[in-house]
């Protein structure tokens, strides 16, 4: 029998998940049209593939990764693109992001599907496939799979846990693909094992899933590897990644490190099998296990297709008439979808149909009256009620010495808040602004260091000029007394007192070489000017720029360039 | 009377002399603090302020020729911060605040002067003579110095929205009053 | 747009129902109170409760605050009753008054209300009125004097001559008075056998008002509103002085026991130290908050020039709150050695 | 040896110079408004504090008794204290600048600062000897770091509360010393005992 650890704090919301336990999973109908976001996992931002009017065969990739941290996306049935622009997101934001929308032809025509024997690739070719094949975190985090495939250089890689604990309360899908589908969870399982080499593994089930936990033992009976199943008790969030490997391994990853820093990794059981089916079976991540509860008529889990909009998956539930909210993911973390046209991504675990009698309007709130239910539920051991006090008064330099950043917004600590501050929230608020802060701070950081080598190029160009122009004066000089002599008998004004004439010389060089700076630089001109030290992004940004402007109308340039004043005129 | 006058002329003596020892022995040179400043402000390099960049502003706050507040960039937060750090008094931004701004040039207006290039003080702009002008949007701080000198005014400055990347949690706000 | 907010399931917790448990918390020790003393008790607690509604809702008003909302947290009447406990039950009405008033006023509103203050509220008004009255704050009246009720009345209200009835004084200060009293020669112990005054531990009767204070707050322990922790280290902080000095000079200090039942040790323990707003948090600086609180508590009503030491101790213990937090944040998750 | 005890118990926590006696409340409001900058201030104050009461002993007792030039205390004491405040200045400046831009203006101001003219001159009436003096005033500026130290720690938590807006900033903050002087009544007697 394994030890198991307790990590402190916690709660225990009741789990309302017994009646999306009742029916088994049942594929979703196709829904008439399907909205891919091109970003579904943390990381780089897909580049679109496909064109408006495309025809995309199922699995097809239309989004590829762009940089090692992303992951692909791919056209979750076959059909048409009509339409590749931004669209309402799956995010509290209520802000639209880069999506392909795709009307099926109903014929669900596969791509050429090829397995690979995945012990014939090399690990980074496996890991090139995981991420082509659009294997992210299924368990809401969607981070892409294949980027925490590899161990620490220098750490050996000890446990690797397998997260099916599903804590959330109302949350069944795990549960269920537990339950139906362990053998190929397993097999994902041991994909991850050869790839990261752990001298154990370890799967953690909440022991509220009895049932789950028979069927992975058998699985793992049967395929006759030597994982060890594991029931922890029930208690929220023991499904977050960091607490599930605290209570199999003892080891606690805090924020400033990565866990195979310490020996340990962690993936969900979902992941584990979209890993296998995208091996063994050459499908993509196009569907999903998504629970549908809450207040629906016939709450249950449904394999569905990416990209299907939130209206057309809640009608397979029925939802009642007083339902007036949608909540994806589970009712501690998740948040309520903007609308009913944004569509189910990789991160949708859940839906959730809210009512006013299930999830009451929040109770007003009050000043906090620093009780400390909140630290004793933080289940990293925070002073959310310090980090609360500072976040309102925006002190973020106090935010961050109470450790802000460790926080991983479970929502323990608003759960038991008896002045019902929405904590999180203003942690949310507080993480975000630091965010924002940073960005605006490198942003300064760049734009000082470009304006300090402009002034510097301003002060060498002028020193440069100087010199030219002390060149042009010697030389002047030089010349003079040869084009002076025949002029000698001219006016005295042509020879002026002793010093005056350098002034009067000095005045005319100046003007001759000013002239000649004008035509130099006109022809200079013609060249580019500030184009070096532009990254990739901008260099892209302005060959699109290029590609704009030969499209426009040319003349309009040549017209207007009578009245521009003579260029490069300083001073 | 008069050892009272040679006491104190002893002591201001002697005292005299251990300052003046300490004033070489401890002597300080330059004022860490403008980096300090400097840290804080914007780096628009707008001239906003009245001051020719963010380090001649830094320096004048430092010297303490400048108020706080004169930094429309920066913001009220970016005074609130000058503040903490010089332990001096908020006071309001001397300036409206605006939102973040991105220029944009009108490529179909745009004659090619290279005047808007010379303003810019981040070298943002690029382009040729007589050819047209663009923003590198990455780069633009926002400062509105193009705009002023463009001849045939195709400049304008859009505030920058939000995107998923830079969406904010908004402030928690309750409406107590109307809860209760 | 508005944004709702997870979690979106929610609990039976508020601070109404905190405040609640601490009223009921209070209660047996008030009945004890009263069969001592008599109905004077309950007007005292009436005319600070009304003070305290009045001058909380005066404070919303002028705030701009939800009256409803925070008048019915109940926070202003568990103050006010923490200072109609502390405060001698036949002092003049206008005292309480002044008490109250300057605990809803200035010790909370003026920090922000409830959850901001960083002093106790209640001690700050016991503070306030003992160094401005020390000797209206200082007569309290023997449990036997056998006052009508009204009498009683006269004497809050301010009818009769506040003389030999009032000539009682706290155990504390009676034991203080008689061992400071000039060559007397005393011993505790000879002090303490009088039993009119002393009763069998800590004062006639008032051992069972102590007792029923200890009643309320092991059942708010049980109940979860209190931790135990401060309260414990505050008995024990008090327990240690005294008894260590007991055994030391036995004819100059009293026994452990007749300080953790006399004065407001019980009540400070439970209700007082108790109190998170103007206490430490964190599980390091709750044990040493209360520890130090009962050490100075018996400090200052053994060695200092007043009756009891457990507002004073509670008050300084205050100030020193956030700097105690902020040296013993507890390791976070990951972070341990 | 429990004379002594009593005399830096009754110097930091019974007649503490700035909640009992009220004095130096200058660099008390205006330098704990942050932790940090009150542990500098409270460092450079007692470094100062000592230093002078022994100075000035020094000068009392072998220049200004012996040539019967009492009536120059006072003015030689405060030149005393302006020199060595302006010697800790300049080795702060060197030492640690930003600790010298955020003290400020209460840097030089401790030179007027009432507690450190007060704590010498109280010695004087108080007729203590050289070690009492220094003691004394050691107590005192101990006594002066510790409330301002504290202090701070208050107003940096008040920094945050929903203070109502007429009362913000040195308003809160003088409200807070008063109960703060309030509580250290409480420490009334303890130096008198027996």
């Amino acid at each position: 029998m394994l030890q198991l650890f307790k990590f402190k704090g916690g709660v225990k919301p009741e789990t309302h998940k017994a009646p999306s336990l009742q029916a088994p999973i049942a594929k979703a109908p196709l829904p008439e049209q399907l909205i891919v976001p091109l970003h579904q996992s943390i990381g780089g931002v897909p580049q679109p593939l496909v064109e408006v009017g495309q025809h995309v065969l199922k699995g097809q990739r239309i989004g590829a990764a762009d940089q090692w941290v992303s992951a692909a996306v791919h056209a979750p049935t076959s059909g048409t693109v009509i339409a590749v622009e931004p669209r309402l997101a799956a995010h509290p934001s209520g802000l639209t992001t880069a999506s392909v929308v795709i009307a099926p032809d109903g014929r669900e025509e596969w791509i050429d599907r090829q397995p690979v024997d995945y012990h014939t690739l090399a690990p980074e070719r496996l890991r090139e496939h995981l991420r082509d094949a659009g294997v992210v975190g299924l368990g809401g985090a969607v981070f892409p799979s294949h980027a925490k495939l590899s161990a620490a250089k220098s750490v050996p890689m000890e446990e690797l846990v397998i997260n099916g604990a599903e804590c959330e309360p109302f949350m069944t899908c795990d549960d269920l693909l537990m339950r139906e589908r362990a053998e190929e969870i397993v097999r994902g399982i041991t994909v991850f094992r050869d790839l990261l080499e752990p001298r154990k593994v370890l799967i953690g089930i909440e022991d509220n899933k009895p049932e789950a936990l028979q069927s992975m033992r058998e699985a793992v009976a049967r395929l006759g590897v030597d994982f060890t199943v594991t029931a922890v008790p029930t208690r929220y969030p023991a499904g977050g990644a960091k607490q599930l490997i605290r209570v199999l391994t003892g080891k606690e990853v805090p924020a400033s490190r990565r866990s195979p820093e310490m020996g340990v990794q962690c993936f969900n059981v979902a992941t584990a099998y979209t890993a296998w089916r995208a091996l063994a079976f050459g499908e993509p991540v196009i569907s999903r296990i998504v629970t549908l509860t809450g207040n629906v008529e016939t709450p249950r889990n449904w394999e569905t297709l990416l990209g299907t909009p939130l209206g057309e998956f809640i009608r397979l539930g029925a939802p009642k008439p007083d339902t007036d909210r949608y909540l994806m993911g589970g009712p501690m973390m998740g948040f309520e979808m903007p609308g009913l046209e944004a569509p189910l991504v990789k991160a949708s675990n859940c839906i959730i149909a809210g009512s006013p009698a299930l999830f009451p309007p929040p109770a007003p709130e009050m000043p906090c009256i620093r009780c400390g239910a909140c630290a004793e539920a933080c289940p990293h051991e925070l002073q959310p009620f310090e980090l609360y006090w500072f976040s309102r008064a925006r002190n973020f330099g106090k935010t961050q010495e109470y450790n802000l950043f460790d926080c991983i917004e479970c929502g323990c600590c608003s759960y038991v808040c008896p002045s019902h501050i929405p904590l999180v929230q203003y942690f949310r608020f507080a993480k975000s602004e630091i965010w924002a802060r940073e960005r605006d701070k490198n942003q300064a950081d760049a734009a000082k260091s470009r304006f300090e080598f402009r002034n510097e190029r301003d002060e060498r160009e002028k020193a440069e000029k100087a010199e030219r122009l002390a060149r042009a004066a010697a030389a002047k000089a030089t010349e003079k007394p040869a084009a002076e002599k025949p002029a000698a008998t001219v006016p005295a004004e042509e020879t002026p007192p002793a010093n005056a004439p350098v002034d009067a010389d000095a005045a005319k060089k100046a003007a001759i070489a000013a002239a000649m700076e004008r035509a130099r630089l006109q022809r200079e001109a013609a060249q580019v000017k500030n184009t070096d030290n532009l990254s990739t992004e901008q260099r892209e940004e302005i060959a699109r720029i290029d590609a704009r402007r030969a499209r426009a109308p040319a003349h309009q340039a040549v017209e207007q360039t009578d009245v521009a004043p003579p260029p490069a005129q300083e001073q | 009377m008069l050892t009272a006058i040679l006491i104190m002329a002893l002591g201001a003596v002697v005292l005299g002399a251990a300052l003046g020892f300490a004033s070489i022995k401890f002597k300080t040179e330059g004022n860490p603090l403008v980096e300090k400043i400097e840290a804080i402000l914007p780096q628009t390099q707008c001239g906003q302020c009245g001051f020719a960049g963010c380090k001649p502003y830094a320096e004048a706050i430092a010297a303490g020729e400048a108020d706080i507040n004169r930094c429309p960039p920066g913001g009220q937060e970016g005074v609130a911060k000058l503040a903490d750090l010089l332990g001096r008094e908020i006071t309001p931004l001397d300036a409206e605040e605006k939102p973040k701004q991105l220029a944009i040039i009108d490529e179909h207006t745009c004659i090619g002067c290279t005047l808007c290039i010379q303003a810019c003080p981040v070298d943002a702009i690029v382009g040729a003579a007589k050819q047209m002008h663009t923003v590198v949007s990455a780069l633009c701080t926002g400062c509105e110095l193009c705009v002023k000198p463009c001849p045939v005014e195709c400049i304008r400055m859009e505030v920058i929205g939000e995107s998923l990347e830079t969406w904010k949690w908004r402030y928690p706000i309750f409406e107590i009053k109307r809860a209760s | 747009m508005t944004f709702t907010t997870p979690p979106y399931l929610t609990q039976d917790v508020s601070v109404r129902r905190i405040m609640l448990h601490v009223l009921a918390a209070l209660v047996p020790a008030i009945a004890v109170y009263v069969a001592l003393i008599g109905p004077a008790v309950l007007v005292q607690l009436g005319i600070a409760t009304l003070v305290a509604l009045l001058g909380e809702a005066a404070m919303l008003k002028l705030r701009d605050k939800p009256l409803a909302l925070f008048l019915g947290d109940g926070s202003a009447v568990v103050t006010a009753w923490l200072v109609a406990l502390a405060f001698p039950p036949l002092a003049p009405w206008w005292l309480i008054t002044v008490g109250t008033l300057f605990a809803i006023v200035i010790a909370k509103h003026l920090y922000g209300g409830l959850g901001q203050n960083p002093f106790n509220p209640a001690m700050i008004a016991f503070a306030v009125c003992i160094v401005a009255y020390p000797s209206l704050m200082s007569q309290w009246p023997p449990v036997d004097a056998g006052n009508g009720i009204g009498e009683q009345l006269a004497l809050i209200f301010g009818q009769a001559p506040r003389l030999d009835a009032m000539s009682g004084a706290t155990p504390l200060d009676a034991l203080k008075t008689a061992l400071k009293g000039a060559d007397s020669g005393l011993t505790v112990a000879s002090v303490l056998d009088n039993r009119a005054v002393f009763g069998h531990v800590g004062g006639k009767g008032w051992e069972w008002v102590s007792l029923a204070y200890l009643v309320g707050g092991l059942w708010m322990w049980q109940r979860k509103i209190i931790g135990g922790q401060v309260s414990a280290a505050f008995l024990a902080g008090m327990a240690l002085i005294a008894t260590a000095l007991w055994l030391l000079h036995p004819d100059q200090f009293a026994n452990p026991l007749f300080h953790l039942v006399s004065g407001g040790t019980m009540l400070g323990a439970f209700f007082i130290v108790t109190d998170p707003v103007s206490g430490c948090t964190t599980p390091r600086g709750k044990l040493i908050f209360g520890f130090a609180a009962g050490l100075l508590a018996y400090i200052i009503r053994v060695f200092g020039g007043y009756p009891d030491g457990v507002a004073f101790a509670v008050l300084l213990l205050n100030i020193c709150a956030p700097l105690i937090d902020h040296s013993t944040q507890p390791a976070i998750f990951g972070m341990k050695k | 040896m429990t004379h002594y005890l009593f005399l830096i118990v009754g110097a930091v926590l019974v007649n503490n110079v700035v909640l009992v006696r009220i004095l130096g409340l200058c660099p008390f409001m205006g330098v704990s408004k942050k932790l940090e900058t009150a542990l500098g201030m409270g460092a450079a104050t007692t470094f100062v504090l000592t230093l002078a009461t022994g100075a000035s002993y020094v000068i009392d007792h072998f220049l200004l008794i012996p040539f019967e030039l009492d009536y120059l205390r006072t003015i030689s004491f405060i030149v005393t204290i302006a020199a060595i405040v302006q010697l800790t200045e300049m080795v702060i400046q060197k030492t640690s600048p930003v600790l010298h831009q955020v003290l400020g203006i209460y840097l030089p101001l401790i030179t007027t600062n009432c507690a450190v003219l007060g704590v010498p001159l109280l010695n004087v009436a108080n007729k203590h000897n050289f070690v009492e003096s220094l003691l004394f005033g050691a107590g005192s500026a101990v006594g002066f770091s510790l409330v301002l130290v504290l202090f701070a720690g208050i107003r940096e938590r008040i920094d945050g509360a929903d203070v109502p807006p007429p009362f913000r900033g040195v308003a809160i903050a003088l409200v807070t010393a008063g109960l703060m002087s309030l509580a250290f009544m409480g420490f009334a007697g303890l130096d008198k005992y027996q």
